[in-house]
Order: C-alpha cells, then structure tokens, then sequence
C-alpha cells in the first residue's frame, strides 16, 4: 500500500480525479432521479426490455471483433461494413421484392429464413473479400498498416454501398407475425423484441458450440493463441483466420437482419455507430473473450438504454437523451484507461522488456 | 576490495506473474567498481531480475537500494536518469535510427535542450547538441565502431550491433552497467573480444558491471563474484572458484555429467 | 536413403544471416542430436525443417522429397511432429483439447483413439487431468503433454526442440527416458538441446552447431570424448 | 486451338473476371454516368469511358506482359482474352437492363447508364458492340505491350500529358480566357473539353519530348561533381523560385482557384500537425478533427458579431484559439497516456465523436448554437484593409502553413524529434534511455493540436459562419489519409498528399460524392503497395521494409 501511494504521479492524480467526477455525477443523477421518480416501474421495465435487445445485437455484431482480435490482435474496423453489407443486400433485392409481391407475409417463416440466409452469405462474402484483399497480405506489417487498411475498408464497402444502392433510407418490410406486442413482466413486451432476443441466445449457443466442441472451431482457438504452434499441428493458419472473419461476419449479418426487424430501416451508413458500439461491448467485456462479447454486449445496452433517463435527466441537461451516444463513448473510454482488460478479460500482460 | 561500498542491493525481492513465481526473496549485493554475474538456467529469472531493478516490473515484495537508497518504486526514466543503464538479451537498438542517433539517446540524461529552444535555434540548444555528436563520435571510436555512425542501426553487423547497443548505455555514463547475455549469438572468438572489452570499460571508466551470461567461459573469466539463480531463488553465491565447486550449483546447471569433468579437474589442479 | 536430409541449407531473418550453410542426415530409426549455445542456429535448424521458415537456398529433403513447396501444415502430413521451445501447448485448451490438436492431420478415429490410450498410459499424469485447462500444468507435465501431443500425429520424425529446458533435474531424466522409448518404438528423433551431457547420452550421433554453422559431425562417444565440446559445451575445463 | 502447352487460360480468365467486375462495378455505382459529363477531348472521348476501359486494359497489358512468356501470339490472345471476358458483365447489365427495371434496385443503373454501354443501341446489338469494344480494348493493350519500350514510352507519356490536360481543360480554360482572351481560348478548347486537333498536337509534343529527352541521356551525362558554389546557389535560386511562385499563385490564379487552394492549405496545416502526432511520435489518432472544432469554435465565439459572440478582432482570438485547442490537446492527452496502436485510435476517435455529440446537443447550445451554428464571424482585417477575397485569405493560410511547417522542420532535427522516434519505435527503450513517455507524448498531442486548432480558427474566419456537421469524423479520416498518401513523418509529404485529396477533388467537382469511395481505395492499395508514401520520410522508408528480423531473436533465444 505504501508502494502506492509512491508511485502516484500527476498523472495518476488526474486519472483519480476524472474517476471521481464520473462517480459523482453518476451517483448525484441517481440519486436526484430517484427522488423525483419520473418514470414508472413499468417504464423502467421498458427501458429494460429495449436495453436488452438492443445489447443483443450488439453482442452479436461484437463477437466478430473479439474473434479476430483473438486471432490477429487486429481491431477490424470494417466490421461494421459487414453487418451492414449483409441486411442491405437482403433488403433491397430480397426482401423488398418479396413484401411487393405479398409472399413475405403469406410465407414469413420461409421469407425470414431465406432474408437471414442471404443476408449471412453476403456479410461472410464482403468479409472474406476484404480479407483477402486488404488483410492477408498485410499479416507481417506493422500494425499500423492493416489498421489503416481496415479504415479504408470501412470508406469503400460504406460508399460502395451508397453508390449501388443509394443513398436514400430503405424501409424494411413489416412482418405480420412480428407486429404487435404480448404482456410480459407487467408491461406490453414487442414480439420483435421478444424475437431478437431468442435468436440471439440460439446464434450464441450455436457459436459456443462451433468454438468450443468442433474440430474447426479448436483449431481457430489453437492459431488464436500460437500460429506457428499451429501449423506444426498440421492446421492451415491462413484458412482458420478465413473462417474467424467468416464466423463474425455470419453473426453480424444475423444482427442486421434483427437490426432491421426492429428499426424497420436499412442505409449505407448504418454499420458505423453500432460498430463502434459493438467494439466498445467487446472491450467492455474483454476483448479476444467470446462470453465477454456477450455480456458486455448487453451491459453497454442496458447501460444506454437507462443511463441517459438515470444519470443525466435529473441534472437538467436538457434533450438528455441526444447524450446517449456520449454515455456509450465515455464508457468506451473509461474502460479503456482504467480496465483495458474488461470485465471477463484476463489481466493484460505487464510490459514486456 | 573489502572496502568498497555496495553499489546495488537487492533485499528479499520477489516478483510473480499471475501465479508462476519469476522471483522469490532475493538477496544480492554489487559492490561498487566489480564485475559481478548472476547464471542460471534459461527461465531461472535473471532477465527477470534486470527488469525489475531498470523500473519495468514493479516487484511484489522486497526493495531494491541504490548506494543504499531505495529506488524500487522509480519508473525505468527515472531510473536511467541516476546512470543505471543496460543492455538487452535480444538486441533492442532504435533499429531504424542511425548509429550516432542511438547514442544521441543514450545520452538522455544529460540533455536538458527544450523544445522552444530548438525552434529558436539557439545558441545554448545548438551548443549541446554540437557537444553531444562529438560526444557520441568519441564513443563510437571507443568502441571500434568507426565509420558505422551515419549507419541504421539494423543494417550493422550483428556484433557490431552488440556493441552498438553496449556504447548506447555507456552514453548514459552509468555508474552500474546492465548486461545481458553480451555475447549471445557471438562465435568464441568474437566472445573473448567482448569479454576483453566488458573488462576494460570497468578498469578504464571504473563502472561496476552486473552481467548474465550463459558463457561460462566469460563468467569464469572476468567476474568477480556469482550468483545462481534457478527457479528465482538463488542456490549459490560466492568466487568462480566456490561456484564451479557447489554441488547444488552443478546439480541445477552446471549438469551432472559436468560433475565428473569438474573433479577430474580440480583433482589436476 | 536417409530419412531427412538438410543440404547447405542458409536461412536469413530478415538480413540477418541465421544458417551458414547446414548440412546435416538423420536415418531412419535414429537418435540425432544438435547441440550448441544459445543462439547458435539450432531452433532456425528445426524451424528449417517443419517449413516455419523457408530456406533461402539449399534443401531440406525428407524421404527424398523436397519439402520446398510445402508450407508447414503441409509437412505435417508427412509425418514430421515437433516439440517446439518452451513447450509451446495452448494453454488456454484442456489437455486434451491440446492432444486431439495434435491428431488435427489425422481422421482415423480408431488410430487416434489408440493413441490417445498409448499417450495416457505414457503419461498418466495427462489422463488425471484430461479436461484441465493446460496453462495451469507445472512445467513438466507441460513438457510431458507437449510430447504426447506431438506423438498424437503418429509422426515417424519427431522434432524436439530443448526438452529439458527449465525442467528439475529428476525430471530431465524422466524426460530422456522417455524420448529413448518413443525411439525404440520406433520414432525417428532429433532433439536439439542445451544440456549436451544428456543429449550425447541418449543420441546415437550428433552435431554441434556454431554461430549457423556446423563446426563438428560425430557419433554421440566420439563428440563426448572431443576436447572442444568438453569445455564447452560439457562444462569441463 | 491450344496446342502450346504453355498457354495458360486461367491468366486472362481471372484478369477478365477482375476487370470485368471493377468496370461493371464502377458503371452500376455510378461513376460512368457522372464521369461521362467530363469530355478530355471534345467528341473523342469521355472520361467515363477510360473508366469503362482503363481496368481492362491495363490487366490485359499485364496478362500479355508479364504471362505470355515472350510468344506475340500467346500475348495477343490473352490480351483479347482478357478484353472479352471483362466485357461480359457489362454486357449482361445491358440486357439484364432491358428486361428488368433495375433501377428500382440500383438507382444508377439508369438509362443514361445503359446508352452509354450500348453505345445507344439496341440491347442485344449493343452488348455486342460492347463486347466487341472490349476486346479490342484488350487487343490494343496487349499489342501496346509487344512495342520496345523507347516506343512505348513515348506515347505512353503523350496519351498521360493528353488525358491530364484534358481532364483540367475546363480550369485550364478558364485562366487561358482570362489572360488571353475567349477568341484565344476557342482555338484551344471546344466548350469545356480539348479541341481534337490540340489534343493531337499535345499528343505529338509530350511524345516528341519524351524522345528527345531520352536522346538526351543517352548521349550527355551530367559532369559528375558540380561545385559546391555553383550548388548552394542553385539552392538558393530554387528558394527564391518557390517564394516567388508562392507569392504571386493566387494571382495566377483567380478567385475560384484561390479557394480551392485555401482549402488545400488548412488541410495541410491539420495535415502537419497529425504528421507530428502519427508521423513523428507514432500515435494514431483518429479523433483530430475535435481540435478542429475547438480551434474553430473558439473563434467562432470570441470574435463573432452575434449574439453568442464576444465581437473580438481576428488578430486578438487567434493565440488564445492556438492556445485553447493546444490545451485541449493536452487535457485528453493525459487519459490516454498509457494506451497503446489501435486502443488508442479508437478512444481517440470516441473523443472526436464526443465533442462532434457535444457541439451539436442542446446543453451546449446555448454558448455554441446548436445545429444552427455560429454567425457573422468576421474576417481578418490588415491595416484596415479587410482580406475578404480567397486571394487575399491565402496570405494568412500561407503564413500559417509556413510557421507550422518551420516548427515542424525544427522540432523534427532536434532532441524532441529524436524522442519522439525512438518513442515510435520502442516505447519501453525509449524510457530506459531516461525519455519521460508522459512529456513527450503530451508534447506530441499539444503541438497536433495547436496546428489543428489553427487551422480550425482560419477555417471560421474563412467561411464566416460554422456549424456542427463540419466536423464529422470524415474529417479525421481525410487528414490522415492525406498524410498516409504522402509519406508518415515526411513534411513535403503532407503538401503532396493534400493537393492529390484535398486539391484533386476539388477540381473535378463531380466526384464529391465518391471521394470517399476513392480515399478507402487508395488507403488499401496505398498500404499494400507503397505503404511509405508518395514522398516517404527517410524513417519510413527504412521501416517498413523489415521483413521478419524481430522475429528472429525471440526464436533463437529466450530467458
């Protein structure tokens, strides 16, 4: 303890101070939006409800990062270009055509199926392009280098989009069997909600069977701890990275067609802010660590979706909620400077000299 | 040599990495202008050890004095700026940088130029800087590394490298010198070299040198005292003689079969 | 025909010339040893062989194939399994993930079945803790599954790079005996080491290698008995 | 037919199907259609179509060059090979076109589009005719790589010089009207575009030089050592030359071209300063446009005439807007102190989105105007003369460019520039040496900042009025891509890399809406085929041609 209180810099100092002032405000919103009680427990069970579908998909869109960060210690950046890739794709020739011709609601179980598939193959084909592409060559540069290609990634897949498909806001057809709302929990629960939840929970059991118990998905946790160990077991180290990129990719193509069940819109820009929050979700629960992604993934949603009514209502910040975002980053933040590791995340290694 | 002062000491020091025990109650004492090698088998702690007195790990437990003043919870620039300097394993140059700009950093320490002072240029930033080439030019002659100065560090031959990286810390002008594994990867003949130039940097400029070395022939050499190190705690201590002696030293490192060449030896001598 | 043959084979890290043209033969059946300091070539060597790093010029010839076009996952399937530095397990599978790892080249499930037993009844310590995770082993039974993993892949070479190293002296023993029965079962072996004592002891030949290059060929007496390696390498003066 | 053994069909099949896919790719997001607009040679040829042709064409001059293994026949048809399978897609569009309305999926595979492809046949007709093209395309280009190369030079030289001009003729044009007259101007170009006959003559003179030129070297060569005298007054004649130019350019000029070159300043004002911080100190940072705005908006509130401004004059505002965004550099400095690579580029980019968030939400509204911005901020004055025009604002650019890049030149040579390499490279030696990480790094964000913040104050005064959603994260990504472009740590490189993404741009307006599909296309193929740069810094250059060596040594040796 003596130690400690040796080693403190002005730094540190400021860190202690940034701290500090997070909690209080935390704690003074709180406090201050307990008093006044301006909701309902029933609209904070909405609140609830919104939270953890939302950080349902955010988990899924996340475990694509924490896969190839565990593989490559490369954040992939056009991640999010793969979600969006996969339900805009489906929007526009899949399911637009088939609400315009009546078949999506006459069959939407079929439809639903066909948009999810077609939507998963476009987002793992978008992703083992750039891969090849823009990744693979690039395995030995400096680590500046992919990340640069990844940015760039992110621009052409984003623009390329706008210029085939335009860049008007797409509507995403209403299914019938999805409308509406059941009572749960004392409040009215949206089915679509209900929806993004349970398949959420079946594409992560799935996952963790894939990652864990097959051949494939060992060999992928093997190269993702040694490559070159790896190869010696016999194991293609370039195939594996393909199909850690193609596995998230599937995933984030799932969240965009949950994405769009919920918010009813698709557009070109649409992957940018759920993929940094679901970057933020992956650190949050430890990068490289796949039920990390998950439960981080569903805290940064909860956290999104009361914070701003919880902490900042009460404090008279007016239109809290265009803060919402702003509560995410700083969370991405402060995780970052003072819990790189993340929740479930091991300790970062020390310095190595 | 009884009179000298202990120039670096290390008192039950221990360091852990998440479990696994790097570390444990380290006891050692460098008495000043000595030579000084700590051996042991690879993973026994010794690099362990040289990041723990530079400032990189914080220990667990333990202190570690510097003339007798602890300087445990000192970051590796602090640590740099008292003129404790080292070398690494695996050579670590700016491998990018030139020779003399290597050396220009080495010299930290003592360059105190401000950034409003170089865009000014003045003549005190210009002073210094002109002084700490010509410094840097003089290390480079002491090192036989003439005519290298305006090379990238990585396109220098690996000994040169070696020795790069040795006037690097020399430029710091330590009082205690850090040297790990100097001759790793050296051909004998390239071994003695360094061994011969480890000797004179102490007998020249009077700086105390802490050495690990696998060679034995350099440690049996020019070290003044050893310490075995295995499994982070040391199992012997004492003149090159005692160690090439200790049975517990040639049970963990030395080798068995050592044993009998050892005493065949001994028995001539 | 000899089973692996190196012929002037120079390996370069960047500009950094690692192997000065090595040229070494293992036949079938044998123990050969490498042996030389630290950072004398002898990991490049095996890194040579398993296709981790490819030759600049000259050939690495097994079974009179040359392995050239092979990437490393590749000469796996030709029956090459390596015991890498510092053991080199995942540590973050169980054990026997790690094992089934090691059978990643095979689909006889039958045969990896056998194995499987043979490697537990090698090393019953590993059975004890089959569904443990790996990184929590002590450094022996780390090395123990490390062999047992590369014996997963039925390999008829086998790479071991220092299998003593960092391992308490009663265990480099339990270590060398082991590698003399994988051999006598008939695995071909060569084991690079740092204790030369033990290796010579056990080794049929060896090699002694020197900044990248080899300085010294001979059977395992004949290089015991060598001055040069006896001060140097043995420790006697 | 294939008899030699050595041809080998996957070559022109995979070029084909490469080729094939960028063009049909660059017609359906609408390149084509836009770029058709822009004639090179009045009549002749759009720039829209060298984008139909220029990917085929150059990988069936690859395919002959490089895979035809010196056999003209073998070359010739992997040329036309390549030409008729790239032509496929295309092809298809336009029949797929005339079947289906595709344009409910596709909003630019329009009409325009398909008239163009089919050369305004009919569909089957017209695909036809575009296949033919094709191949023909794919003909010539492989023929183009069968001529000895003091042949080819020539006339490679002469088509580039023909194409630039043209694809400028409508710049050109304009300053040629202004200082010589329209009459002058007709003879040169038709409407916008180069009069055929001039762009033949261009042609022949690009081409004749390049001959000429060649002739030269072969039979001079430079006397090797010239005096040193005769050197540093060459040098400085080449100082002169630059200031001169500089200072009479907007003059050349005009007001148009002023503007754009205005903008290309401030860019490579935030380009010098993120050169600091990226290039120099090797911490990337993706959140700099927050510096931007802090520089801009503090500007925008101290000197605006508004309501929510305090009414100060430009020339007292700046050093405190300099001052603020330096500060601000500093203050998030520090949290991210310890933060290394990628953790750092993203927290930094939360930062840029944070403050973007901020500006634009109604808390800060009240002081910063919300969407709506800030108002009538006035422009500099100079002894009472108010510099309201590009061409009189360029001297206050150029000034601020020239101290930033001064402060630049003279960090880079000293100690702190040496700091901030060795930080770049290995951060841990760095401390061992006695390097204080903290003052250095904090050193690195505030210079960044400052430049940023600088240019961010100009750019409120420039434009009179702000407004949150000039300050999106695109900004961030330009200026780094622009010194990506140029070379990481190279000064002349961030000139370079701003005219080629801020300048170019600007003159072919049109392309607005691509840039920033082009900028992701040049970051890719930039970092896979000259990740140093256009005009890479000597540090660059060095490092990123390492191969494995720090590999190496963790293989051989570990403790």
């Amino acid at each position: 303890m003596k130690k400690l209180f040796e080693k403190i810099e002005y730094i540190d100092l400021f860190l202690w101070l940034i701290r500090a002032a997070i909690i209080i405000i935390v704690i003074w919103g709180t406090v201050a939006t307990i008093l006044d009680n301006p909701y309902s427990t029933r609209q904070w069970t909405d609140f609830v409800i919104f939270g953890v579908a939302q950080g349902s998909m955010y988990a899924l869109i996340a475990i694509g990062y924490t896969l190839v960060y565990g593989v490559l210690f490369m954040i992939n950046f056009a991640h999010g270009e793969f979600f969006m890739s996969g339900i805009m794709t489906s929007t526009v020739f899949i399911a637009g055509p088939m609400a315009a011709t009546g078949f999506l609601n006459r069959h939407p179980i079929i439809s639903l199926l066909i948009i999810a598939l077609f939507s998963m193959l476009v987002s793992v084909g978008v992703a083992i392009l750039t891969e090849r592409i823009a990744y693979k060559p690039l395995r030995k540069a400096p680590r500046l280098v992919p990340l640069i290609t990844a940015i760039g990634a992110s621009l052409f897949w984003q623009n390329f989009y706008r210029g085939m498909l335009g860049s008007n806001v797409k509507p995403f057809p209403q299914f019938d069997i999805l409308a509406g709302s059941i009572p749960l929990l004392g409040t009215q629960v949206l089915k679509t909600h209900i929806a993004v939840v349970l398949v959420t929970i079946i594409m992560l059991i799935g996952l963790n069977f894939f990652i864990m118990r097959t051949k494939t998905g060992k060999s992928i946790r093997a190269v993702s701890e040694d490559k070159d160990v790896a190869a010696l077991m016999g194991i293609d180290v370039d195939r594996a990275i393909t199909i850690t990129f193609a596995t998230g990719a599937a995933m984030a193509g799932i969240a965009g067609v949950l994405f769009a069940l919920v918010f009813r819109q698709v557009h070109f820009f649409m992957g940018f802010t759920p993929g940094i929050k679901a970057f933020t979700a992956a650190v949050l629960g430890g990068i490289g660590s796949v039920p990390g992604a998950a439960i981080g993934g569903l805290f940064l949603g909860l956290f999104e979706s009361i914070g701003p009514s919880l902490f900042l209502q009460s404090l008279g910040i007016p239109a809290f909620n265009q803060l919402k975002d702003v509560i995410a980053f700083i969370m991405l933040v402060l995780v970052l400077i003072f819990r790189p590791q993340g929740i479930l995340g091991e300790p970062l290694a020390e310095k190595k000299a | 040599m009884t009179e000298n002062n202990i120039i670096l000491a290390s008192k039950t020091v221990s360091k852990n990495f998440g479990g696994l025990v790097a570390v444990s109650e380290f006891d050692f004492e460098v008495p000043e202008h000595s030579i000084v090698s700590i051996i042991g088998p690879n993973g026994a702690g010794k690099t362990t050890f040289f990041n723990c007195v530079t400032g990189f790990y914080a220990i667990d437990q333990g202190d570690i004095l510097f003339y007798g003043e602890s300087i445990t919870s000192k970051s590796p620039d602090q640590i740099a700026q008292l003129h404790i300097a080292r070398t690494y394993q695996n050579i670590r140059l700016f491998s990018n940088m030139t020779a003399i700009e290597n050396i220009l950093l080495g010299m930290e320490p003592d360059l105190h130029s401000h950034w409003y002072g170089a865009i000014l240029n003045t003549p005190g930033t210009r002073a210094e800087e002109e002084h700490a080439v010509e410094e840097a030019r003089r290390l480079l002659k002491y090192m036989g590394l003439v005519g290298s100065g305006d090379l990238l560090a990585r396109n220098l031959p690996y000994g040169d490298q070696r020795r790069l990286e040795i006037a690097r810390a020399l430029a710091n002008q330590p009082r205690i010198l850090l040297l790990d594994e100097p001759t790793a990867g050296m051909n004998p003949q390239e071994s003695t070299e360094t061994m011969r130039l480890i000797q004179r940097i102490r007998d020249d400029l009077g700086i105390t040198i802490l050495l690990i070395e696998h060679d034995m022939r350099v440690v049996m050499g020019i070290s003044e005292r050893v310490t075995v190190l295995d499994y982070g705690a040391k199992i012997a201590e004492g003149t090159t003689e005692e160690i090439q002696r200790n049975p517990q030293v040639i049970e963990a490192y030395l080798g068995r079969g050592a044993a009998t060449g050892l005493e065949t030896t001994s028995a001539d001598s | 025909m000899p089973m692996l043959e190196l012929n002037d084979v120079h390996a370069y890290y960047g500009n950094i010339h690692a192997l000065k043209g090595i040229s070494i033969t293992v036949e079938e059946g044998e123990i050969v040893t490498l042996i030389g300091a630290n950072g004398a070539g002898k990991t490049t060597t095996l890194r040579t062989i398993t296709g981790l790093l490819k030759p600049r010029t000259g050939s690495v010839i097994l079974d009179g194939e040359d392995l050239a076009p092979y990437p490393a996952h590749k000469i796996v399937y030709k029956g090459v399994a390596m015991v890498p530095e510092g053991r080199g397990i995942f540590s973050k599978l169980t054990v026997r993930e790690n094992l089934d790892m090691g059978a990643f080249s095979r689909s006889d499930v039958d045969g990896i079945k056998q194995d499987l037993e043979r490697a537990y009844e090698l090393f019953p310590r590993l059975k004890e803790r089959e569904s443990q995770i790996s990184g929590t082993l002590s450094g022996g039974e780390q090395q123990m599954l490390a062999t047992a993993r590369a014996l997963m892949a039925r390999p008829r070479l086998m790479l071991m790079d220092e299998p003593s190293m960092g391992l308490a002296p009663v265990l480099v023993e339990s270590v060398f005996d082991i590698i003399q029965e994988i051999n006598k079962e008939g695995t071909t072996i060569l084991l690079v080491e740092q204790n030369a004592h033990m290796a010579l002891q056990i080794a049929q030949r060896g090699y002694v290698l020197q900044t990248g290059e080899i300085v010294l060929s001979d059977s395992a007496d004949g290089l015991r008995k060598d001055p040069m390696v006896q001060k140097a390498y043995l420790g006697m003066e | 037919m294939i008899t030699k053994q050595s041809i080998q069909l996957r070559t022109p099949l995979r070029f084909g199907i490469i080729a094939g896919v960028v063009s049909v790719c660059a017609s359906a997001i609408g390149l084509v259609v836009l770029f058709s607009e822009r004639e090179l040679i009045a009549g002749v040829i759009t720039m829209g179509q060298i984008l139909i042709f220029a990917p085929t064409a150059a990988l069936a001059y690859i395919a002959a060059r490089d895979h035809a293994e010196g056999q003209r026949g073998i070359a010739l048809l992997y040329g036309s090979l390549t030409g008729v399978i790239s032509g496929i897609p295309s092809a298809l569009l336009i029949l797929l076109a005339s079947a289906v309305n595709l344009r409910q999926f596709m909003p630019n595979v329009s009409p325009a589009l398909i008239e163009i492809l089919s050369f305004g046949l009919p569909p089957v007709a017209g695909s036809l005719a575009f296949l033919a093209a094709m191949t023909a395309v794919g003909l010539i280009a492989a023929s183009f790589s069968l001529l000895p190369s003091n042949i080819k030079r020539p006339i490679f030289n002469g088509l580039l010089w023909t194409f630039t001009i043209g694809l400028f003729s409508e710049n050109i044009s304009s300053r040629v009207r202004f200082f010589f007259g329209s009459e002058f101007n007709k003879l040169i170009f038709t409407g916008k575009a180069l009069d055929p006959f001039v762009a033949a003559l261009i042609f022949f003179l690009a081409a004749g030089l390049t001959v000429w030129q060649g002739r030269r070297q072969t039979t001079h060569t430079e006397p090797e050592g010239v005096s040193t005298s005769r050197k540093s007054r060459l040098r400085w004649m080449t100082y002169a030359g630059v200031v001169v130019t500089l200072l009479i350019l907007p003059l050349l000029l005009g007001s148009y071209l002023s503007e754009v070159l205005n903008n290309v300043g401030l860019f490579i004002l935030m380009g010098l300063g993120l050169n600091i911080v990226v290039g120099f100190a090797g911490l990337l940072d993706l959140g700099y446009v927050a510096f931007y705005a802090i520089g801009a908006y503090s500007m925008a509130v101290m000197t605006s005439q508004g309501p929510l401004g305090f009414g100060l004059s430009f020339w007292a505002a700046l050093p405190f807007c300099v001052l603020m965004a330096a500060f601000a550099g500093l203050m998030l400095g520090i949290p991210v102190l310890r933060m290394r690579g990628d953790y750092l580029a993203i927290v930094t980019l939360a930062f840029g989105e944070i403050i973007r968030i901020l500006v634009l939400s109604d808390l800060l509204k009240p002081v910063l105007g919300g969407a709506q911005g800030i108002l009538k901020i006035p422009k500099p004055e100079i002894f009472g003369l108010v510099l309201k025009q590009p061409e009189q604002f360029y001297f206050v650019i150029l000034a601020g460019v020239l101290i930033a890049w001064f402060v630049s030149w003279r960090l880079s040579k000293a100690r702190l520039g040496r700091q901030w390499l060795a930080m770049q490279e290995d951060e841990d030696v760095a401390e061992a040496m006695g390097i204080r990480l903290v003052t250095t790094k904090l050193l690195a964000f505030s210079f960044g900042a400052a430049f940023s913040g600088l240019a961010g104050a100009l750019l409120a005064s420039k434009l009179t009025s702000i407004f949150p959603h000039s300050f999106k994260l695109e900004i961030s990504i330009n200026v780094l891509v622009l010194i990506i472009i140029g070379g990481l740590g190279s000064l002349p490189g961030v000139v370079i890399g701003a005219l080629i993404l801020v300048g170019l741009p600007e003159l072919l307006r049109e392309f607005a809406e691509y840039r920033l599909l082009m900028y992701g296309l040049l970051m890719i193929v930039m970092m896979l085929a000259k990740p140093e740069g256009f005009w890479p810094s000597q540090i660059m250059k060095r490092e990123l041609h390492i191969d494995e060596e720090s590999e190496m040594l963790s293989a051989e040796a570990g403790d």
